[in-house]
């Protein structure tokens, strides 16, 4: 589990808020309401069919469903993947412009106007959630006037990926500190949180013992996807109990 | 000098600006205009609305930014500031969204700013179905529509047929009024969802009007028979979130969810057990799991309903009935005592895929409650809502729709694409005397018309709107935040205008004068407090919340007899309501289009799923080219070996195959209603989805189908 | 001070030369042996002292240590958060140590090929043209020819002349 | 988790004020549609930045006032002056004034920039924007690179995370 | 004509000088026709690069997962022959094989060339080129600085390294015989060639000093060829992609580097030999001696190729079964016994067999080894990137006519640069040359 540091230079000793997300795989029906609620929020814009054809789709969260077993004894086992924002992401040491890297309160940076193209972390991501621009984003006309002005429309030839919804967290932070106040648990939801029916994601400070998410990670059932691989990530997948 | 400065010192010079906004003299200056006041570059404000996009009535906000765009004013280029909605999320006020939100809702933006949105009033100008408009002025297209409208109505105000949706809501409301004041029939409810048969089978069991709501949260056992509750059918974001809290929600209990349907739906991926049904054999396996029960003693306790119901299962036999849906009579003992010995179980039932036989199924399967005990109890069965009976009256049903089509002397169309779901009316919409629509799109059915006047979009009109399930009495309202993106006019004004020229005027309802009555209605006791300050609160919270509506049996059981179903025939089809498209509407929004299909994996387009051992014979793989055959007609698709089919059914999702409906859904895939014909279920006269024979032939061996995921399995074959 | 220069038709024959000529005692400093290809088995006799090894050890160790510690400072003064792992890595660095330790010792010897051939000097005095597959000696410093003269001569030079 | 490192102490930009005077021999003051005067109303008729930029201190953007906000008052100040006769005459068209930009971001740099949290920091408006308040037509005095920004942001201890302003 | 010698080449210093002159293309309609038609597809590769650049990396072939495709393969193809020369060259310096001399130039500038080709992959590769410069370390007012600890920087650091030290050691004997052109050219091109000569007379000393370089650079450049190609192979050995993440790759990749490299130059001193006339000078006992070293590496290459497949395949991770299957079985099967049959069999059957060993056979085995390894580099990097850890976004790969152009473009380019390599320097270095000594 990451420890909570305190932001350098503040002053103040507010403890940093350490990122991180629950999914209760026993509450996620697989709707994909994620899948377009991330879309909408984040300015993905869609490839289109010749594109999709190509493999060339962007889907920040997608489901991944693997059927196991034959009919009559068959069943699915289905798992949104994001971002994991691993502690010890393959993606950041391998980026030769530092353009990705992991900041103080655990998030897995893209700095998309750094980015120089390499693909080296797209490659180097165990579970493939980075995106590549393979063209300038283009949406029909009036599409383009439900862009989200807080979050950068980005241009061709940059690696892009789930943010955790970062200008939402950046906003709730302003607020909280422009009402003199702390950040609360549940406060901050991305858009797949917000919008998941089956109230499977939780997303909240892993730092701070008694968040929602943070219970929710240190339960029995908690798992992390490629765990083995040394990654750390900090979505913590609540595995289903049949 | 420190160290730090001497690097820097090194390669100032390399620098990059940030900026170079001062330089923009070469650009073309495009003037604004001056814009409305209150319009505030980012600044956000939310706005609470009513979702569009299915019957659910969902409560939703609507996030609301300053944009700029550009328009021709008086022949010159300007730009304009306005208003726009740049997300959606569920309204946490709203018992029926409770702040949450579908794929489907999500969607709704860009139907807002599809741009294959009519910009305005448009007049045919080719062939009926052919698609081609050319732009009028509204004074025109009214004229044109006032004119037709006059004729017919003097003519026989009988045969106006007014094709609608299956909503409780203001515009069904107001359409009623616009009918009655012209002396026309009611309004048909077209498209395969109307829930005729969850109506009827609530009648028969609970002598209950409109569709019960299942408190799935607070049961212990949940069978679901025929209903895929979780990704689409009455109402997926109440009935998802209720399985989050079944499953989850209750420390120390974790709710089972048993599902029998003739396909491995979303709702069957998240089952604990699959009830692999014959298509068709839902009544069968209702009527079996009723004689198990009886045989097992349920029902002890017994009232006039369960003593009817006990009446009508004692007659099943096992054996049959297990024959008829495919389930051994061993398992249909095995969920039986299963459902006996929970605590709190309770049976969902539905039509996701409506059969011949679904108003009977249905009524079994409810009848199984009444049985058990689980009506109007917590957990269990719950009451459909009885506030604002104007909505509810009004809701539009099938209302024998294709014969009253096929002698329209006018025909006016909004909310519902007859063209798409049952093509075999497309006859009749071509012959019919003058075909107005009132649709957003020039959409399959909207292509017959000749004149369409189009309406806002959900998200730039006012609404009220009934859940179509609620455990709650509950009203979904909004006001209008936004100003309409183009020169659209809403239908319900279109119409008090039509009725005004008609010399049949009247008094369109709207928001603020139904939560007026709303309130009326409600009295003084519900410490409402006054008319205005209930209205007003209303609109702000984006919806008014009562009690949990009322239960009980209260109404006569007549279950009636069943029909029998008919014996399993091999190769079979059945279409069905897929999660991103619903029965059709979702396909032009490009984000659905892109979305994995659950079952396929499938974007930009629909696949024919075959099972495994059909598939096998007829040497078909993934992404070849299929012809499908039934006696009503034919289709092309690429094929899906869908490892979860049962032997020897096909399944294909709604969808695709729009012949008119923008860049992004005409001409894409194949309409697997057009294998159907005019199949309906027998009581209610509901368009059925299958199963028809069909004969399957592979045309291709290719690369037909766009999957986001090729790999079915985590274990790839070589791994095993 | 006087030069000679002697031309020889033969390389072998100039080696022989050489030696005489050091033999005479003048100091290999004084002499220089021209061809147009390098002489071979090596005339070793003339000891030129090279420290061309030297300069590439050092060259190597002044610029690998220079670009490993600009890794370093860079690294430490401009630190990106990495969420645990380390922000310099003595692995990590030490291919860039190792190249540019390499590169190092390429400059060098270039350095010092410049140098010790004396190449690329400005003021020279123009090269004695020499005959394909001979050599020509010149030996400088010397206060009497005539004594050379019969030595070089006598180990087969085609012609002996001053070169002042 | 690597634990802070130490705080970046105040360092003296030896740069700045060469950057700023190559960089200001380059920029020209933007060829505004009206000559307006910052220093007229500032100066002399004692408005406040906020009074126009009404979104300075409080919102993201700072905010270009409308025509509608230039009328309000000068329906009735200075009604006679010819620049202001361009301005009505603009109003009577009911377009805004096509100002230009003098300070802003480039489209491909992906900064989320916002007011609010500088004015909350107490960052004088000078500070990034010179001294407007005794300019005429305002110019880009202060020049704005992304070593701008992080000095500025290193010297007041301000996050010099990227993703402070990228995003 | 020149007084020959016993085997039919010229003997003594001046008549080496003036056959190796003689010998050097002219323009004659031949000569320009072949720089015309490789200028051509050079250009149209830099179209393509172009279109790619203006277009977007769209219009490649690359998709997801196939991040990297055909511009990685080249880089390492590229790479890996560039050990032709400067590895091989500084080995038989070192060794003092004697008949290394007629061939160590054209090595050395392959070398050179395929530096400068296999360089330019990386940009062609990376998205947006125009900001490529901020790989390199330095200060800047952004306060930003690479990321030292990126492969990718590594390889920046070892390919300018490598590409100095190569340019210095092809530069170094050349110098001398700049000094001979420049005696044997008038005008401009005397002036020119007296320039590059860096005022060499031929002075014991200068011999000397040549010589001591030649011997330091030929051991430097030994480890740096060796710790280049290990730096191109940690860019794959450093990432966590199934069969990858190895560490058998940087000797394996430096052995396939040296392999490519000799059938690299077989085929350019076979095309040489013919073109410009080498007969005498390239005989079959070049052909031979690098025939012998070629089988020598094909067994070590074979060795390490099937210790790599022996413990995937052993090991039986998950994982790397799913590539080693896709390797071995699926798509890529058919290519990959293309690959040994071309890199094993071929090799083994022709040069195992004394009888076999001829000029003309160590020719079909150097184009043989060429294709080989071009498509042992594919085989690592395609199916490996193509089925990465969950298989849900299991994705294929097919070059479009981009990346197809580009590569075609990078030989013509290496044709192009030879031809006028050629055409400016004695492509055997005269000086080291001698007629009638014996090839040891």
């Amino acid at each position: 589990m990451p420890e909570g540091s305190t932001e350098a230079g503040t002053g103040t000793q507010r403890r940093t808020p350490q990122w991180g997300m629950a999914i209760d795989l026993d509450r996620c029906t697989g709707c994909e309401a994620c899948v377009v609620a991330c879309a909408s929020e984040n300015n993905v814009p869609t490839a289109g069919e010749d594109q999709a054809a190509k493999g060339r789709t962007k889907h920040w969260i997608r489901i991944d469903r693997y059927y196991e077993g034959d009919f009559p004894n068959i069943r699915v086992r289905h798992r949104p993947v994001l971002c994991q924002q691993c502690d010890e992401a393959p993606c950041e040491p391998v980026c030769p412009v530092n353009a990705t890297y992991q900041n103080a309160e655990g998030l897995n940076v893209q700095i998309y106007n750094r980015c120089i193209g390499t693909r080296y972390c797209a490659i180097n991501c165990p579970y493939t959630v980075r995106f590549f621009n393979w063209y300038p984003p283009e949406w029909a006309e009036p599409l383009g006037l439900q862009l989200n002005p807080d979050v950068s429309v980005r241009p061709a030839g940059v690696v892009e990926k789930c943010t955790f919804c970062v200008q939402r967290i950046k906003r709730a932070k302003l607020n909280a500190t422009a009402e003199g106040r702390e950040v609360g648990d549940g406060e901050i939801q991305p858009a797949c949180v917000q919008s998941c029916p089956a109230e499977a994601m939780v997303f909240g400070d892993l730092s701070d013992p008694s968040s929602r998410v943070a219970r929710l990670a240190n339960s029995r059932r908690a798992q992390r996807l490629l765990e083995e691989l040394g990654t750390k990530p900090r979505v913590f997948y609540l595995e289903r109990a049949d | 000098m420190d160290r730090r400065n001497f690097f820097r010192v090194v390669g100032t010079a390399s620098g990059g600006a940030i900026t170079g906004a001062c330089g923009r003299k070469s650009e073309e200056i495009i003037p604004l205009l001056v814009p409305e006041e209150g319009i505030t570059p980012g600044v956000e404000s939310w706005h609470p609305a009513v979702c569009g996009e299915c019957a659910a009535g969902c409560g939703i906000l609507a996030r609301v930014m300053a944009s700029e765009r550009e328009i021709e004013v008086d022949g010159e280029r300007v730009r304009q500031r306005i208003a726009t909605v740049k997300k959606l999320e569920g309204n946490p006020n709203d018992p029926t969204s409770g702040g949450r939100l579908c794929a489907r809702g999500h969607a709704g933006l860009q139907a807002l700013y599809g741009p294959d949105r009519l910009r305005g009033p448009m007049r045919r100008a080719g062939p009926r179905g052919a698609g081609r408009f050319e732009a009028v002025s509204w004074e025109s297209a009214m004229q044109e529509a006032a004119e037709a409208l006059d004729s017919a109505v003097a003519e026989d105000a009988g045969r106006v047929v007014f094709l609608s949706r299956p909503r409780a809501d203001l515009r069904a409301a107001n359409i009623a009024k616009f009918l009655s004041a012209l002396g026309a029939p009611p309004a048909c409810a077209v498209g395969v969802r109307d829930f005729a048969a969850e109506v009827q089978g609530a009648e028969r069991a609970y002598g209950w009007r409109g569709i019960p709501a299942y408190a799935i949260r607070d049961a212990t056992l949940v069978l679901s028979i025929g209903a895929d509750f979780l990704s689409g059918w009455v109402s997926p974001v109440l009935y998802t979130r209720q399985f989050g809290h079944m499953r989850r929600g209750r420390p120390g209990v974790r709710g089972r969810l048993i599902h029998a349907e003739s396909r491995f739906s979303l709702t069957a991926w998240n089952a604990d057990r699959w009830l692999p049904v014959w298509p068709g054999g839902e009544l069968a396996l209702a009527l079996g799991l009723g004689r198990a029960l009886v045989d097992l003693g349920a029902g002890a306790s017994p009232t006039r309903a369960v003593e009817a119901a006990r009446a009508a299962f004692a007659e099943v036999d096992l054996d049959e009935a297990s024959a008829a849906c495919g389930m051994s009579a061993g398992t249909i003992r095995e969920v039986a005592t299963e459902l006996a010995a929970a605590s709190a179980p309770v049976v969902v039932a539905g039509a996701s895929i409506v059969r011949e036989h679904s108003a009977d199924a249905v009524a079994a399967a409810s009848a199984l409650n009444v049985l058990l005990g689980r009506v109007g109890v917590a957990g269990g069965v719950m009451p459909p809502p009885t506030v604002l009976a104007d909505l509810v009256e009004a809701r539009p049903s099938s209302n024998r729709w294709r014969e009253r089509l096929a002698n329209a002397n006018l025909v006016i169309i909004d909310g519902a694409n007859p063209a798409y779901s049952s093509p075999s009316c497309r006859e009749a919409l071509a012959n019919a005397g003058t075909v107005i629509s009132l649709s957003s799109f020039v959409d399959d059915t909207s292509a017959y018309a000749d004149v369409v006047l189009p309406d806002h979009d959900p998200l730039e009109r006012e609404a009220v709107a009934l859940p179509s399930a609620s455990l709650v009495e509950s009203v979904a309202c909004s006001a209008r935040f936004v100003a309409a993106l183009h020169d659209s006019r809403p239908a319900d004004s279109v119409l008090a205008d039509l009725a005004a020229s008609a010399g049949k005027p009247f008094e369109p309802l709207d928001a603020q004068g139904a939560l007026t009555r709303l309130h009326a209605t409600l009295g003084a006791g519900n410490g409402a407090g006054s008319s205005e300050g209930f209205v007003e609160s209303a609109l702000e919270q984006g919806c008014w919340q009562g009690r949990p509506a009322s239960g009980g049996t209260t109404g006569v059981i007549g279950l009636g007899a069943f029909e029998v179903a008919d014996s399993m025939v091999p190769a079979v089809f059945q279409a069905y309501e897929s999660l991103q498209f619903g029965t059709g509407g979702g396909a032009n929004r490009p984000w659905l289009q892109e979305l994995p299909d659950p079952t396929s994996s499938a974007m930009w387009g629909l696949p024919l799923e075959i099972d495994p051992v059909t598939a096998s014979e007829l040497a078909i793989e993934n992404g070849d080219i299929v012809r499908a055959r039934s006696d009503h007609g034919s289709l092309e698709a690429p094929a899906y070996v869908n490892p979860a089919a049962i032997p020897g059914v096909i399944s294909m999702a709604m969808g695709q195959g729009h012949s008119q409906y923008g860049r992004y859904a005409s001409g894409r895939g194949a309409n697997p209603m057009s294998l159907l014909g005019d199949m309906r279920d027998r009581r209610t006269g509901a368009t059925a989805m299958g199963p028809v024979r069909v004969h399957l032939e592979r045309l291709d061996k290719g690369k037909g189908l766009i999957q986001f995921s090729r790999q079915d399995r985590d274990v790839p074959p070589h791994r095993v | 001070m006087k030069r000679l220069r002697a031309d020889f038709g033969d390389r072998h024959a100039a080696v022989g030369a050489v030696r005489s000529v050091i033999a005479r005692g003048v100091p290999p400093e004084a002499i220089e042996l021209y061809s147009r290809r390098p002489i071979e088995p090596y005339p070793s006799l003339l000891r030129r002292k090279s420290r061309m090894s030297l300069v590439a050890v050092l060259s190597a160790a002044v610029v690998g240590g220079t670009a490993t510690t600009l890794v370093y400072r860079a690294q430490m003064d401009y630190p990106l958060v990495t969420g645990g792992m380390p922000i310099n890595s003595g692995w990590a660095t030490g291919v860039v140590t190792f190249e540019t330790t390499m590169a190092g010792a390429v400059l060098g010897i270039v350095a010092a090929l410049l140098w010790e051939g004396r190449l690329l000097r400005r003021r020279k005095p123009p090269a004695p043209p020499v005959p394909s597959g001979g050599a020509v000696i010149e030996v400088s410093g010397l206060d009497d020819t005539n004594a050379l003269r019969e030595v070089l001569l006598q180990a087969g030079a085609k012609s002996v002349a001053r070169a002042d | 988790m690597q634990s802070g490192h130490a705080p970046y102490k105040g360092v003296r930009p030896p740069l700045m004020l060469l950057l700023f005077l190559a960089a200001a021999g380059v920029l020209m003051a933007a060829d505004q549609p009206l000559s307006f005067s910052h220093a007229a109303h500032i100066e002399k008729a004692r408005m406040q930045c906020t009074d126009c930029h009404s979104g300075a201190k409080t919102r993201d953007a700072a905010g270009i006032p409308s025509i509608r906000r230039c009328m309000a008052c000068h329906q009735f100040i200075a009604t006679d002056r010819p620049e202001i006769g361009r301005l009505v005459a603009y109003w009577e068209k009911q377009r805004e004034v096509p100002w230009l930009r003098v300070y802003g971001f480039a489209k491909d740099a992906a900064v989320q920039f916002r007011h609010a949290p500088h004015a909350r920091a107490e960052i004088e408006c000078a500070r990034c924007h010179g001294d407007v308040a005794s300019m005429t037509v305002a110019v880009p005095t202060v020049i704005h690179t992304m070593g701008t920004c992080v000095q500025c942001h290193r010297d007041n201890s301000a996050s010099d995370d990227c993703l402070a302003c990228h995003y | 004509m020149a007084t020959t010698g016993t085997r039919g080449g010229p003997v003594g210093h001046a008549q080496v000088c003036e056959d190796l002159v003689a010998r050097m293309p002219g323009s004659s309609p031949r000569y320009v026709g072949a720089v015309a038609v490789c200028g051509a597809i050079v250009a149209w590769a830099l179209f393509a690069w172009g279109y790619q650049i203006a277009n977007g990396f769209g219009s490649t072939g690359l998709r997801r997962p196939v991040y990297w495709g055909l511009y990685i393969v080249n880089f390492v193809f590229w790479i890996g022959i560039s050990h032709a020369g400067t590895l091989i060259s500084a080995i038989l310096r070192l060794t003092g094989a004697e008949w290394r001399r007629p061939v160590t130039r054209a090595a050395e500038a392959i070398t050179v060339f395929c530096l400068m080709i296999g360089g330019l992959f990386p940009i062609i590769h990376i998205s947006r080129p125009w900001i490529f410069y901020w790989i390199l370390p330095y200060a800047n007012e952004r306060m930003l600085w690479p990321n030292f600890r990126s492969p990718l920087f590594w390889d920046l650091t070892a390919i300018l390294t490598y590409l100095t030290g190569s340019v210095v050691y092809l530069y170094l004997p050349l110098i001398p015989d700049f000094a001979e052109m420049a005696e044997r050219c008038t005008g401009a091109r005397r002036r020119a060639y007296r320039w590059l000569s860096l005022g060499w007379r031929g002075s014991d000393r200068q011999w000397q000093a040549l010589e001591r370089a030649m011997k330091l650079m030929a051991i430097v450049i030994l480890a740096i060829a060796v710790s280049v190609h290990s730096v191109v192979a940690y860019d794959f050995s450093m990432s966590l992609t199934p069969t990858w993440h190895n560490t058998i790759f940087p000797p394996y990749f430096v052995v396939g580097a040296i392999f490519s490299g000799i059938a690299a130059l077989v085929v350019v001193m076979a095309t040489l030999r013919r073109l410009m006339g080498l007969q005498e000078y390239l005989r079959e006992v070049h052909f031979v001696n690098l025939g012998k070293l070629l089988l020598l590496m094909s067994l070590i290459w074979g060795y390490f190729t099937f210790s790599e497949h022996l413990t995937t395949w052993y090991g039986n991770l998950p994982m790397e079964m799913d590539v080693f299957q896709a390797r071995e079985h699926g798509v890529y099967g058919a290519l990959f016994w293309v690959m040994v049959t071309c890199n094993l069999a071929i090799p083994l059957l022709l040069l195992g067999v004394s009888k076999l060993r001829r000029i003309s056979t160590t020719v079909v085995c150097g184009i043989a080894v060429l294709i080989g390894m071009w498509l042992e580099r594919f085989l690592i990097v395609i199916p490996a990137l193509s089925t990465p850890h969950l298989p849900s976004i299991w994705g294929g790969y097919a070059p479009s006519w981009i990346e197809l152009s580009i590569t075609a473009g990078t030989f013509a380019a290496m044709a192009l640069l030879y031809l006028v390599f050629v055409k400016a320097v004695p492509i055997i270095a005269m000086w080291e040359y001698e007629g009638e000594a014996t090839p040891r």
